[in-house]
């Protein structure tokens, strides 16, 4: 088992909570239509997300899922930040031109998705590359849904990680669900760590919803890699337990399968961990939760506070060598306008079209 | 909003009124009751009845076999459509945001498209998907892709900006003998409604335009949701400014009704392009240039574009809206032509 | 082992010596310049090709790849039209518009494939959905090389058909390289079955170089497939004798090893067989050969009698509903051209610009 | 075939007499040498130098760190290429042929495309690959994809038509901080040979047109292959009709030079747009708008376009022939402008 000592389990315990308890704030940001667009959460499966974050080093390299929250938390995003982002508000990640977990924050290790799935495992197979040819000791985790990785983009991935060698580790995170499609509808297999033969790639089969088991597997998982093991597979076991975005309610699921995994919510797992160990009793706990809390209260007044974005930011940024922002023809200043037609002189054309 | 701000819409029939969703809903559910080679394909279909509850209780009455929920795969999905064409079959492969179309790339333009012109075997399937920007979903929800496929021989598109023709052109692209790229704006869906015969077929050819509304000062040529700003536009200067604005609706766009085009230029001597998707590269310059070729001597202004700008589409509210085409850049840009 | 008639065996011995001798041919009718563009062989390898399209039945169908001419000669597509088809001469399979193995032949229960590689098995996906739907006792057979077993669309591909139980059997090529690549490079597996294990699909490896174990193999795979069994892999173990393109003197292949599989070539071992067995002796496989040679002899030569495709064709048959060939502007007659500039004439506009 | 018809390429250093191949390879040899953040990967680059040999030579050199050969799989291609470069590496990723774009379109237009819009980190890297017909290689190892991204925000293009633009487009391809498609015309590799200064870099910013022979009657502007067919156009016809057509060669796509298009047409009047693409939807759309949105008043005819026919490219030499522009049809083109 782990050898974590009791600040950093006390600290595990701060993550999970706060993942949820930020969540919970954007789902009612979310009500009062502060969050426009898509929110999805990870409702049931932060113990995956925040143990396997937990087990990298400050220098390896993440590239999270739209159900990472708790790893992009781990690596260090400050909830304020997240929540301007999800409230399109402008915020030093994307400016508010992309949203949810879709940034990239270099100084942390973190590489955005896109919304195609697929692609992050071999968006990270460059980044492995990186650190191969600067004999850098730096790993990559690539977290991937059932459902995503049946896509084209991710068989390349693991592929290309696999026979490259790559320090990389791929946490799938099989959640049962894609969508409203069953992950039986989304592969035939039924034990998803036979996916990992076709690689050729060590795998271990984890219970996605215990924290420190996710921990200890990715840590041997990016043990292994650091090592020159190669590429690695987890495949964490864990449950959706909310529908795939707010507007799904989830109808398809049958109730006895979500009552079953609320038997094994990771936090209530956790909270029963400390409890037996001693390392956060209920009212140290209750501290934490209320330091969460009160962080995240004064979080949610800052973020409502940020403006949104100028609306001409929308221009730059396209290219690194613009000058600033472009501007369309017809937003021009009246001044424009009125001197546009000035621009083609029909007098130029009697001189025999010479440029004026 | 309801349509028929024009006179070109004009169904005759009484009806109900009914949304641009609900329009393609009925020609999916009718071409699957009416031929049984049809078929729907694509993640989340069957048991969710799609992500915009397009196909909602059509595997119950269709069943399994002709409502398949497919794995995240949008290669394998459009190659299947493909395969099952060529045995007769008419597959409605559905991506469920036209941005998700991009995995399905090579299958398209390189399968799908070639595969008459190289062996004599066509294959009559539909990829639909909603398309365009508005509701704040980012820049891989609301992209507008017909530009890619543009150039690409053998496809062809569709962009309809009405109930009516949601229904008219679904029906005609299933029909269709060759690959049909339907592009269905998601900010239409639930926004805007009109009446569709009931009982009778509505009947809209591939590769007609129409026109929205009649107008003598200008040619306004665009398609999908820009009809309606088009439209919004041009009422703005028939009051405020005395002057009418014509409005085409190209409604397929490959093949493209370039007599419609010219026919309405050729009266109005002044055309505008607009389209939602970014200017530069975009389908406009299509546009342009067969304008230009066809009617250059009946031209008394440069055409010009009204587009986004050329930029991914951005989430936030007001990069949104700031980097789509407005009613307000319209009007400037008809009243510039206009005094040109 | 299989339970051919001596008709049957000496039938496949024809298939294998036809698929040989053509190609022999081709590389001939390379060398004089009859052959414009790639020309690829698939000597070493015909009895993966014969062999499994041997266990198909009529109402089969089958995706060959490049390297599948002995399938397609197998479903009964006439010499002469290959080398039409080939020589990019007119032929009923693609007029000239497209080369190599690249044509469709429903007749026959021929797809064919398009260069970008890994399309095959998702495109008979489609092909196999309407037999299904249709309850037709009808299977599909899909060629991949190793090299575009790594592709997205292959992964794709067999994962759908894998989910959705279809009648389909895929042909693995393991011919040990693709281009210049070895499939060490390819992927990671050193036994190429264990990809099976990612999409839960029964998988029997063959000796790709022994016409009648790749029949039998093949047999069981697509009674299997007919049954009800779903998708099946069959990986053919063989080897591309010949670098991978005309243009390619396969420098990089090492000697011992093309020698290694010299000895194993499929038409010596065949011929063994047959002489073993006394199904057909030295002097009646002669009298086979010569027949094919004959054969070959007359189809070349109205191959060669054949034209090339009339230049306007290229303009047709881009849309079913199209009139006939559409003529560039810069290439309508004289008379088009002179007519050209009265389109448009400068007295429209004094009347307004009304359209005359 | 040798360059110089004209006298933009003017190098006026001596040097070595390249062809185009030679000059690509040496910005990439050249690249590499001196910065170390620059890496190849692809199909058969390594073992084998390339499927046209352009990196024959560089695995021993480079080693196997630094030249990557790679599985069948474009998308993890083009994905570790953007993975790389947003560490600070500099990857170049070779398509065997253009073509096989296709299954990398994802990641060219969501992923590298939009990356630095969206999250502020760029991604400078490039792909490059052997685009182009002529060389009986049917519908799949023909193509010219330019449109396919031409509308895609983020993407730079450029498109060599001489052998000092081979190298120095690729030198500032490489050094670009954005992704740049690099697309070489196969049919040039060998075909055509210019001069090269030896021990001096050839500058050749992106974004930048080039006169490729000047000319005072009419403007073809065009880019890659068709440059040279242009010119012996532009040749013919001022021996047989002692016309001077200017010649203007993009070079980059994307940005496009609009300025230089512009300040010819307005010296010349008349422009013709070429390119090797079919016409419908082809990037000489965008040309077109921007001339005629930019020098509507100077155009004494119509801008026009010659190009392929909208068909894939056809593999027999008649068809294809048929298929592609030819030198032909660009001097009927340019006398039609010029009797207008
Ligand atoms: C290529 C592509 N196709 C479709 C979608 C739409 N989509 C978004 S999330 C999702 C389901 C994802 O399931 P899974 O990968 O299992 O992740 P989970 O939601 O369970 O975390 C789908 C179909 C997409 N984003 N990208
Ligand atoms: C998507 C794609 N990328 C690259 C190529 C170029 N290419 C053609 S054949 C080939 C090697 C194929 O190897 P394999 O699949 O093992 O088949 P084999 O040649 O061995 O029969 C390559 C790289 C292609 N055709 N398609
Ligand atoms: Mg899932
Ligand atoms: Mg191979």
């Amino acid at each position: 088992m782990s050898t974590l000592s009791a600040t950093q389990l006390r600290e595990l315990y701060r993550y999970l909570y706060l993942t949820r308890a930020l969540e919970e704030r954007f789902e009612n940001l979310f009500k009062q239509g502060q969050i426009v667009g898509g929110l999805y959460r990870s409702l049931g499966q932060e113990a995956t997300a925040v143990g396997s974050a937990y087990a990298l080093g400050e220098e390896d390299w993440v590239a999270p899922s739209i159900r990472d929250l708790g790893a992009i938390l781990v690596r260090g995003v400050e909830p304020r930040l997240m929540l301007r982002q999800y409230m399109a508000r402008d915020n030093p990640m994307t400016g508010g031109r992309d949203n949810t977990t879709h940034f990239t924050v270099p100084e942390l290790g973190i590489l955005g998705p896109i919304s195609p799935l697929g692609t992050q495992i071999s968006v990270l197979n460059g980044v492995a590359l990186a650190f191969r040819v600067r004999s850098e000791d730096r790993v990559c985790l690539a977290y991937q849904g059932d459902g995503a990785s049946r896509t084209g983009a991710h068989h390349e991935g693991m592929n290309f990680a696999a026979v490259q060698d790559l320090p990389m580790v791929a946490v799938l995170e099989h959640n049962r669900w894609a969508f409203s499609t069953p992950s039986d509808a989304e592969a035939a297999v039924e034990d998803w760590t036979d996916v990992a033969a076709a690689y050729d790639v060590p795998v271990e089969q984890v219970d996605g919803n215990h924290v420190l088991e996710v921990y200890d597997a990715t840590r041997r998982a990016v043990g292994r890699a650091r090592d020159g093991g190669g590429m690695q597979l987890v495949v964490a076991e864990t449950y959706r337990m909310l529908g795939h975005a707010q507007h799904d309610d989830q109808e398809y699921v049958p109730g006895e399968e979500l009552e079953a995994w609320r038997e094994r919510d990771p936090l209530d797992r956790y909270e029963a961990y400390l409890d037996e160990t001693g390392v956060a009793d209920g009212e140290r706990r209750r501290e934490i939760r209320d330091d969460v809390e009160a962080g995240l209260d004064e979080a949610v007044q800052e973020a409502l506070d940020t403006p949104r974005p100028e609306p001409s930011d929308a221009g730059s940024r396209v290219w690194a060598d613009e000058d600033g922002p472009r501007v369309p023809w017809t937003r021009r200043s009246p001044v424009g306008y009125d001197d546009a037609p000035a621009d083609v002189p029909p007098a130029a054309r009697e001189t025999g079209g010479e440029e004026t | 909003m309801t349509e028929g701000t024009g006179s070109g819409d004009g169904s005759s029939t009484e009806g109900e009124q009914v949304t641009y969703l609900e329009a393609i809903r009925q020609a999916l559910w009718e071409e699957m009751k009416t031929d049984d080679r049809v078929f729907i394909l694509g993640e989340d279909v069957g048991n969710y009845g799609g992500a915009f509850k397009i196909t909602e209780g059509f595997l119950e009455e269709f069943g399994d076999d002709r409502i398949i929920d497919t794995p995240i795969s949008e290669s394998a999905i459009v190659g299947a459509a493909i395969g099952a064409a060529q045995m007769g079959l008419r597959p409605v492969a559905e991506m469920q945001f036209i941005d998700f179309i991009a995995p399905a790339f090579d299958m398209l333009v390189n399968f799908a498209a070639k595969v008459r012109y190289r062996t004599g075997e066509g294959a009559g399937l539909v990829v639909r998907g909603p398309c365009g920007a508005g509701a704040r979903s980012g820049p891989f929800h609301s992209q507008n892709v017909e530009s890619y496929f543009a150039n690409v021989a053998g496809l062809k598109m569709v962009a309809p900006a009405t109930v009516r023709d949601a229904k008219g052109l679904l029906r005609s692209a299933i029909r269709d003998p060759d690959p049909v790229l339907y592009f269905e704006h998601k900010h239409l869906y639930r926004r805007i409604k009109g009446e569709l015969p009931t009982g009778e077929e509505v009947e809209v050819p591939l590769g007609e335009a129409r026109t929205h509304r009649e107008g003598s000062d200008l040619t306004v040529i665009t398609y999908g949701s820009m009809v309606h700003k088009a439209a919004e536009a041009a009422d703005r200067l028939a009051e405020e400014d005395g002057v009418e604005l014509e409005v085409l609706d190209l409604r397929t766009l490959r093949p493209l009704d370039a007599g419609a085009m010219v026919e309405s230029v050729k009266r109005t001597n002044r055309a505008l392009v607009a389209h939602e998707a970014p200017g530069f590269g975009g389908f406009a310059g299509e546009i342009t240039a067969q304008l230009n070729e066809e009617a250059f001597e009946w031209l008394d202004a440069p055409v010009r574009r009204v587009t986004a700008i050329d930029t991914p589409v951005p989430y936030s509210p007001p990069l949104e809206d700031y980097h789509l085409p407005q009613v307000e850049d319209l009007a400037t840009a008809a009243r510039w032509l206009l005094s040109y």
